[in-house]
């Protein structure tokens, strides 16, 4: 079956002249976002005639187990390792490892492994292949501004664990664009561990403080949802603005029921499928075809747009396609 | 006179609720051995803790060696020659006997531990104190309670020092290591050392020490030198307040059917032998009495009655019907109750109340509508307590809080009124006091002649031809008996423990007698 | 036993006899273990052809020693009767500290002397509050790992510290974590068994007040032996920063410390205190890293991992217990 | 006097933390606005209840010598199949009371399979449970697929988090919970018992008690309550999350020992697993209204737990106590 041109950046992807060996690892298999990640690889894999293996940590913070995974996985000869760290240093022993022993290495999405880590440790790494995390908050802050007009307002973020690679950099991107909106003040930056119980919690507690708060931004669409049963709770659902991050079903249909206003959709499940295109190309000796990062489009799904891209994007996104109907 | 190594003097001592001492003036002088005796609670372990520096005193003054001193903790006082062995042995299950022995006060060589030499020097000790039967390496936790008791002494003697507190070391001890024991605490006067002993064994005192003194409610009411003329009734009447009757009397009542009977039983001992096979009947209405030296199995015996572990070989029948007791559970349900010699680790919940330790088993009894009937409860508790001359403040006291006298009675309690038909009680007055032990045993005196039955387990020969009428010996070859009341004395009970009768006709009469 | 041949038995007894009875005491403590242990390698062999291969033993050795460093730590504060539930904030933010000291400047030596000097206070602290405030080692190192954690990040900002020295990851990458492991384990051993440390921490655990009737310090021993605790934590988290390149914030937070304490208890230590069993904990570490490895290798999902590793944690235990038992019986 | 009884009923035990409490409740009111806010007291109440269902349970527990570490896991995995029950239309049947069933039997399973392990097997309780943990947080991942389950009926949802008479029902629950408990543990005979079994196992077995069932009983309560907590989540949450309930047993367990309960068993205070809980979670909720910032989170909470603690010290409140 031929794939619907959703992100294509590689144009044509010669057949595989074997039925090459992947090993995926992944942070963790505990939510939405990583099973999508998980199916783009799949599906990519199915097409393709190539053969994947998954493997995840418990927990997005087993940072050791992660890298333990990885060396263990080193000895099972994969032709191919595509990588999905927990932070951006976890990785680096065995990812140095890898490359000693010839194995080839994509790194996607959440941790990235810089060039300069890749220099000082002997690191080679075909791709890096994920989106822009600071500018998914960017998109929040604008996409607030936008909502709230010139009289500006207030607004708090929702924080992922603290710590974390991706909450962090999520963080980093609302501070900076926060900035470039003098009439928009945030009023509290708190964590949430992307825990749904926690957020609605730490939600509860923001309207508390700060009744008069327009917009919530939060690091995912867990928390999100979380800060929509505080704000149904108080009876403040229709005069805050909530922004959840990542896409997953369940945010999606709350945008269409019209509790969630807005979520950014980065496109984890084309990540995981340009993947596998990057490594057969390299595996075909068309490495020069890929580019070093490959930050995949970020869009803001919203009441205005949402149908359309259930209609669109449903069918590769798990859960969505029931939303259809 | 001699002169005064410790004075001890105006000491007061206050507990939440309690006066445990008032005013007590106590010394001891070089060279002697001073005796100590009163009721249960009547503050004797509390003044020793004080000497020994384990607690302060809330007023009054310690004079160590004519200096006014205060300790700081009981290393202090082990450093000025000062150290007990308390009431309930503390040692360290989990260490073996020789690290118990030197904890503390290991000894080093160039390369660590000098593990040979403690061990041989902690053999010579236990040698020195004839017990043979205990292996230095031995984990202590496994030992039986009166070897634990040897290895406490063995310990105090090892770390050396002037004075020697025993609390009621011989409540677990048998007649050989307490023979032991007054061996080595005479050594220890010869070379100069001073002792205190506690026991509420009369006659031992009068034996061992050579000045008595007496405390009452936490008074110092008595202190006579031993010179010979000094009575057992002296000092009861010091001690009780009033003089006391026959302390083993109790009500002899109708025998009736018999309910347990042991048919070739035999146990494995601790040690892993196994006794001889034993036999006998227990009626109701009858205390039957079951004797011998330390170590023979009586405790097992107790053990398989109750349900907490299994026979060698042998049925036990109840009502006349075989029925197996696969644990305490099956026994309780059969009416078959134990007293264990082990109080603090089998007999109580330390943290819980004594009321609540007195009713645990027997707590359905007072529910009511609301739950347990705490009223219901608390009446019954009084009651007891007043039976058994106990404070009743005592009752809502955490049990670790009781002197060590009332403890023991906590437990007896609660057999006393759980419905048991068949009374276990194994070393059941261990630690009591002469007025308590009477009062227990004029209790189960009254529930036999309710048509109950109790096996006493006891090595005190005075107790089981006082109070039994009928008794059986288990010694490492056979198991005599029965014998009624009055058919033994103490000197006969001696010969058939140790074997020095002629033990084939005394089988056979027993086996005739039996059947 | 008569009593003559003790006397021959301990006049015999010299550093070499000692050595031969702690050995074998120790094999018919721990041979349930061992037997565990030989039967997941075998299992694993046989279930995934990648298994057997010298580089997948160094990592499982690598890793072990990884937990041993913790747990022998734990293995003597759970001797005591306690608990120590700080170790991985303590070991996250001993790391940050120390690589924000080199990524001042500070030469490795002195920034990881600093850091090992505060995993030691904060030791000595838990110790302190557990001892002279007679709270419970449970709750107290659990304010302590909250309040470390929230220092790591408010110290870290919530990212990686890089900038880690190669002095300081030569120190402490690859082979040297098994170097480091093993010394301590090693070390301990002959501590344990030579001085009175170990009698003394057993009898806290076993009878805190024989002990202290006995004249031995029991609050400054605890104190030390959380001190000690700290301290390894520390070290335990030098090698995962040296691993990493980085100093994590959020390393040590879940499986790490966890493992560390099961390790011990899988060895036969028990919780209630006065039992040390070394070689025990060693064994713990490795059948956690054999398990680990093992079915990462025969390619098992992560969620049938976790049951497994629960089922297995549980029948180590289970078969300990019961060969413990039918000694007993 | 008078103040010398409240005096004393401050210093109790199981009361050592009401004066904090007090003492925060104070202040947070000074500095802001919005905490004596009702819809505040609502959250709080809705915050503290799930916690203090588990603690309650785990009060018991403790005092009868046990600890559960499963309890986040079951919680999650009583949120997951009562997620399942729906998704797969069984409440057409059995409408959502179905799904309390399947949600408090699982949580029972997994209670049940503990009381086995220690009970039966002998195995220190500590690491059966940490086991049970691993292998049931890994049962979750294999019935949600890693994804979180959305689909609860409203009546469901209604069920756990509407409100009685101006009550939220979770904190219905919990109080019914602790009021439960409290009777258990204070006026029955088996609440008798497990305080004996925790502190001192082998009388109450040569006494002829059946600790086994007992023990077997403490862990299903336990399992069955940490259920009762997965179900109340979900509902607040209309989701089963597959991560949810971690660390719960972490929670439920520092708030137990906080309110005065020894964690080597024998003794147990549900008033003072409430005060904890409270406390806990006001320390969370004050944190969150100051606007502390974000990585001071953690550090605030280790401390405040910390001056807790050390304030019901028994040395401090002793040393208070001898001064009267
Ligand atoms: N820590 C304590 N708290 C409260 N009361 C105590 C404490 N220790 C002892 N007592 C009380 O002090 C009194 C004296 O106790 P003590 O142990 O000295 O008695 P004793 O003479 O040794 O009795 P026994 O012969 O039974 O051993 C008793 O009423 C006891 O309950
Ligand atoms: N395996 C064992 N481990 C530890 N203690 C044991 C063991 N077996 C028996 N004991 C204890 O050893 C003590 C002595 O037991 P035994 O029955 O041999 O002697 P006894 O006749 O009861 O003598 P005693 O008069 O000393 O009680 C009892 O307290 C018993 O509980
Ligand atoms: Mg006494
Ligand atoms: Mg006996």
């Amino acid at each position: 079956e031929d794939r619907m041109a959703l992100y294509e950046p590689f144009g044509e992807i010669p057949v595989p002249s074997e039925p090459y060996r992947i090993g995926v690892i992944l942070k963790t298999f505990n939510n939405d976002y990583f099973i999508d990640l998980r199916n783009g690889f799949q599906d990519a894999a199915d097409r393709y005639g190539v053969e994947v293996e998954f493997f995840a940590a418990p927990g997005e913070t087993d940072l050791l187990v992660q890298k333990q995974l990885m060396e263990d996985m080193l000895v099972r000869q994969f032709d191919l390792i595509a990588i999905n760290p927990s932070s951006t240093t976890n990785l680096l022993e065995p990812a140095a490892r890898a490359t000693e022993m010839g194995i080839p290495l994509i790194n996607v999405n959440d941790a990235y492994i810089s060039p300069e880590d890749q220099e000082e440790n002997n690191i080679e790494i075909i791709s890096f292949i994920s989106t822009d995390w600071a500018e998914q908050m960017r998109n929040h802050v604008r996409y607030c501004a936008e909502k709230l007009g010139p009289k500006g307002g207030k607004i708090a973020h929702i924080m992922g664990f603290p710590g974390s690679t991706a909450a962090t950099l999520r963080l980093q991107g609302y501070e900076e664009e926060l900035a470039n909106y003098p009439q928009l003040e945030s009023v509290a930056v708190i964590p949430a561990d992307w825990d749904r119980r926690k957020a609605m919690d730490v939600a509860a507690d923001m309207i508390q403080a700060h009744p008069e708060i327009d917009c919530l931004s939060a690091s995912n669409d867990n928390m999100a949802l979380g800060a929509i049963e505080a704000l149904r709770n108080a009876d403040r659902l229709d005069n805050v603005i909530v922004m959840g991050c990542d896409g997953i079903p369940d945010a999606v249909r709350a945008i269409q029921s019209g509790e969630l206003s807005a979520t950014v959709a980065f496109m984890q499940y084309e990540n995981g499928y340009n993947s596998i295109e990057a490594a057969i190309l390299h595996l075909e000796g068309k490495g020069n075809l890929i580019p070093k990062t490959l930050f995949g489009p970020q869009e803001i799904w919203d009441k205005s747009n949402i149908d359309d891209k259930v209609e669109n994007y449903g069918r590769y996104y798990s859960g969505m396609a029931a939303l259809n109907k | 006179m001699l002169d005064a190594i410790i004075s001890a003097k105006n000491i007061h001592k206050h507990y939440a609720g309690t006066h445990a001492l008032s005013d007590v003036d106590f010394e001891i002088r070089s060279g002697e051995i001073v005796g100590l005796i009163g009721e249960n609670g009547a503050g004797k372990s509390t003044l020793m803790r004080i000497i020994c520096g384990i607690e302060h005193p809330s007023t009054g003054t310690l004079t160590v060696r004519g200096k006014p001193t205060e300790f700081s903790g009981p290393h202090a006082a082990q450093a000025d020659g000062i150290a007990m062995i308390p009431q309930e042995v503390l040692l360290v299950d989990e260490l073996t006997v020789v690290e118990n022995i030197f904890l503390g006060h290991e000894i080093s060589g160039a390369t660590g531990l000098s593990k040979a030499k403690m061990r041989s020097a902690a053999q010579e000790i236990l040698d020195e104190l004839d017990c043979t039967h205990i292996a230095p390496t031995q984990l202590t936790g496994s030992l039986p309670k009166g070897s634990q008791q040897m290895v406490a002494i063995a310990r105090r003697v090892m770390q050396g020092g002037a004075i020697f507190v025993m609390d009621e070391p011989t409540s677990s001890l048998t007649g050989s290591e307490t023979e032991a024991l007054f061996r080595l605490l005479r050594k220890l006067k010869a070379r100069g050392k001073s002792s205190v002993f506690i026991s509420h064994r009369l006659e031992e005192m009068l034996e061992i020490c050579d000045r008595i003194v007496v405390l009452r409610d936490g008074k110092l009411v008595g202190d006579f030198p031993n010179d010979g003329l000094l009575t057992k009734d002296v000092l009861v009447s010091s001690m009780v307040g009033s003089d006391m009757a026959d302390e083993f009397s109790r009500k002899i009542s109708e025998k009736g059917d018999v309910i347990l009977e042991a048919k070739n039983i035999a146990v494995r001992t601790f040690q892993g032998r196994k006794t001889p096979t034993i036999s006998f009947k227990a009626r109701s209405g009858e205390v039957v009495g079951i004797t011998g030296l330390a170590g023979v199995g009586k405790t097992e015996l107790a053990h398989v009655l109750s349900g907490l572990r299994e026979p060698v070989s042998g049925d036990i029948c109840l009502h006349g019907k075989v029925t197996k007791l696969t644990s305490p559970v099956t026994a309780l349900k059969n009416k078959i109750g134990l007293v264990s010699d082990d109080r603090r680790s089998e007999g109580l919940v330390l943290g819980m109340a004594a009321l609540a330790n007195m009713t645990f088993t027997s707590l359905r009894k007072y529910l009511g509508l609301l739950g347990v009937n705490r009223k219901a409860e608390h009446a019954m508790g009084l009651s007891m307590t007043k039976k058994l001359s106990m404070k009743p403040e005592y009752l809502a006291r955490d049990a670790n809080l009781l002197s060590g006298g009332n403890q023991q009675k906590v437990v007896i309690i609660r057999q006393l009124c759980s419905e048991s038909e068949v009374l276990l009680m194994d070393e059941p007055t261990k630690g009591i006091d002469i007025g308590a032990k009477s009062e227990v045993y004029q209790l189960v005196g009254n529930l036999v002649a309710e048509g109950k039955t109790a096996v006493l387990f006891s090595s005190e020969p005075q107790e089981i031809l006082g109070v039994c009428d009928t008794i059986f010996v288990l010694t490492d070859r056979s198991f005599f008996g029965p014998y009624a009341r009055g058919d033994l004395d103490y000197a006969k009970l001696m010969a058939i423990e140790f074997g020095t009768v002629d033990t084939e006709s005394m089988t056979k009469e027993t086996i005739n007698e039996y059947q | 036993m008569s009593t003559a041949q003790l006397h021959t038995q301990s006049s015999s007894g010299s550093f070499a006899s000692d050595i031969m009875h702690l050995m074998g005491q120790t094999l018919r403590q721990s041979w349930g273990l061992i037997v565990a242990l030989i039967a997941l390698v075998v299992i694993f062999s046989l279930t995934s052809p990648y298994f057997l291969n010298i580089f997948v033993f160094d990592r499982i050795l690598t890793n072990a020693s990884f937990t041993l460093i913790m747990a022998t730590g734990m293995t003597l504060v759970i001797a005591t009767g306690g608990i120590d539930v700080s170790v991985g904030a303590t070991l996250a933010l001993t790391s940050v500290v120390a690589a924000t000291l080199m990524s001042l400047g500070l030469h490795w030596i002195p920034a990881a002397s600093i850091g090992l000097i505060l995993g030691a206070a904060i030791g000595a602290t838990n110790g302190s509050i557990i001892s002279y405030l007679r709270l419970q080692p449970f709750i107290v190192t659990l304010a302590m790992l909250s309040l470390a954690r929230g220092l790591t990040l408010i110290i870290s900002n919530g990212s990686p510290v890089r900038s880690i020295s190669d002095g300081f990851s030569s120190a402490f990458k690859g082979d040297m974590v098994m170097v480091i492991g093993f010394s301590i384990l090693i070390l301990t051993m002959i501590v344990i068994h030579r001085t009175r440390i170990g009698i003394h921490l057993r009898g806290i655990g076993g009878s805190e007040p024989t002990s202290f009737i006995c004249g031995i310090p029991v609050n400054l021993m605890r104190v030390g032996v959380y001190s000690v605790q700290g301290a390894l934590a520390v070290l335990a988290g030098y090698t995962l920063t040296a691993s990493f390149n980085a100093a994590e914030p959020t390393a040590g937070l879940s499986t790490e410390w966890l493992e560390a304490l099961a390790a011990p208890i899988i060895g036969g230590n028990t919780m209630a205190g006065g039992r040390i069993r070394l070689f025990g904990t060693l064994m713990g570490c490795l059948l956690l890293a054999t398990m680990r490895s093992g079915l990462n290798i025969s390619g098992v999902p992560v969620a049938w991992q976790q049951i497994a590793i629960g089922l297995i944690i549980v029948s180590a235990v289970a078969i300990d217990v019961f060969t413990q038992r039918k000694k007993r019986d | 006097m008078n103040i010398n009884k409240v005096m004393a009923v401050l210093t109790r035990r199981n009361m050592q933390l009401l004066p904090v409490i007090i003492l925060l409740a104070i202040v947070m009111t000074l500095l802001t606005d919005s905490f004596m806010s009702t819809q505040n007291i609502i959250n709080l109440g809705n915050r503290i209840s799930i916690n203090l269902i588990i603690a309650a349970g785990m009060t018991l527990l403790i005092t009868s010598g046990g600890i559960d570490l499963s309890v986040g896991s079951t919680a999650g995995l009583s949120a997951t199949v009562a997620a399942i029950y729906f998704q797969s239309g069984f409440s057409d049947i059995a409408g959502p009371y179905g799904a309390i069933l399947f949600g408090l039997g699982i949580g029972a399973a997994v209670g049940f399979v503990n009381g086995i392990l220690v009970a039966f097997m002998g195995l220190p309780a500590f690491i059966a449970t940490l086991g049970t943990m691993l292998a049931v947080r890994g049962l979750v991942f294999i019935w949600s697929g890693g994804r979180t389950i959305m689909g609860f009926d409203q009546s469901y949802i209604d069920t756990f988090s509407g409100f009685t008479m101006g009550v939220p029902r979770a904190v219905i629950a919990a109080v019914m919970t602790v009021l439960v408990a409290s009777y258990i543990l204070n006026r029955t005979v088996t609440g008798r018992l497990l305080q004996g079994l925790g502190g001192n196992e082998r009388c109450l077995h040569t006494a002829g008690i059946r600790i086994t069932s007992l023990k077997l009983g403490a862990y299903i309560m336990m399992g069955t309550l940490a259920g009762l907590a997965g179900l109340t989540l979900s509902a607040s949450m209309s989701a089963a999350e597959p991560f949810a309930g971690s660390w719960f047993e972490l929670d439920a367990i520092a708030v137990v020992v906080m309110g005065g309960t020894l964690l080597a068993g024998g003794r147990g205070t549900l008033m003072g697993t409430t005060l904890g809980a409270i406390l806990l979670g006001l320390v969370a909720n004050s944190i969150n209204l100051l606007g502390i910032s974000a990585y001071y989170h953690t550090f605030v909470v280790g401390a405040m737990i910390m001056i807790a603690i050390i304030i019901g010290s028994p040395v401090i409140s002793g040393a208070r106590g001898r001064a009267h």
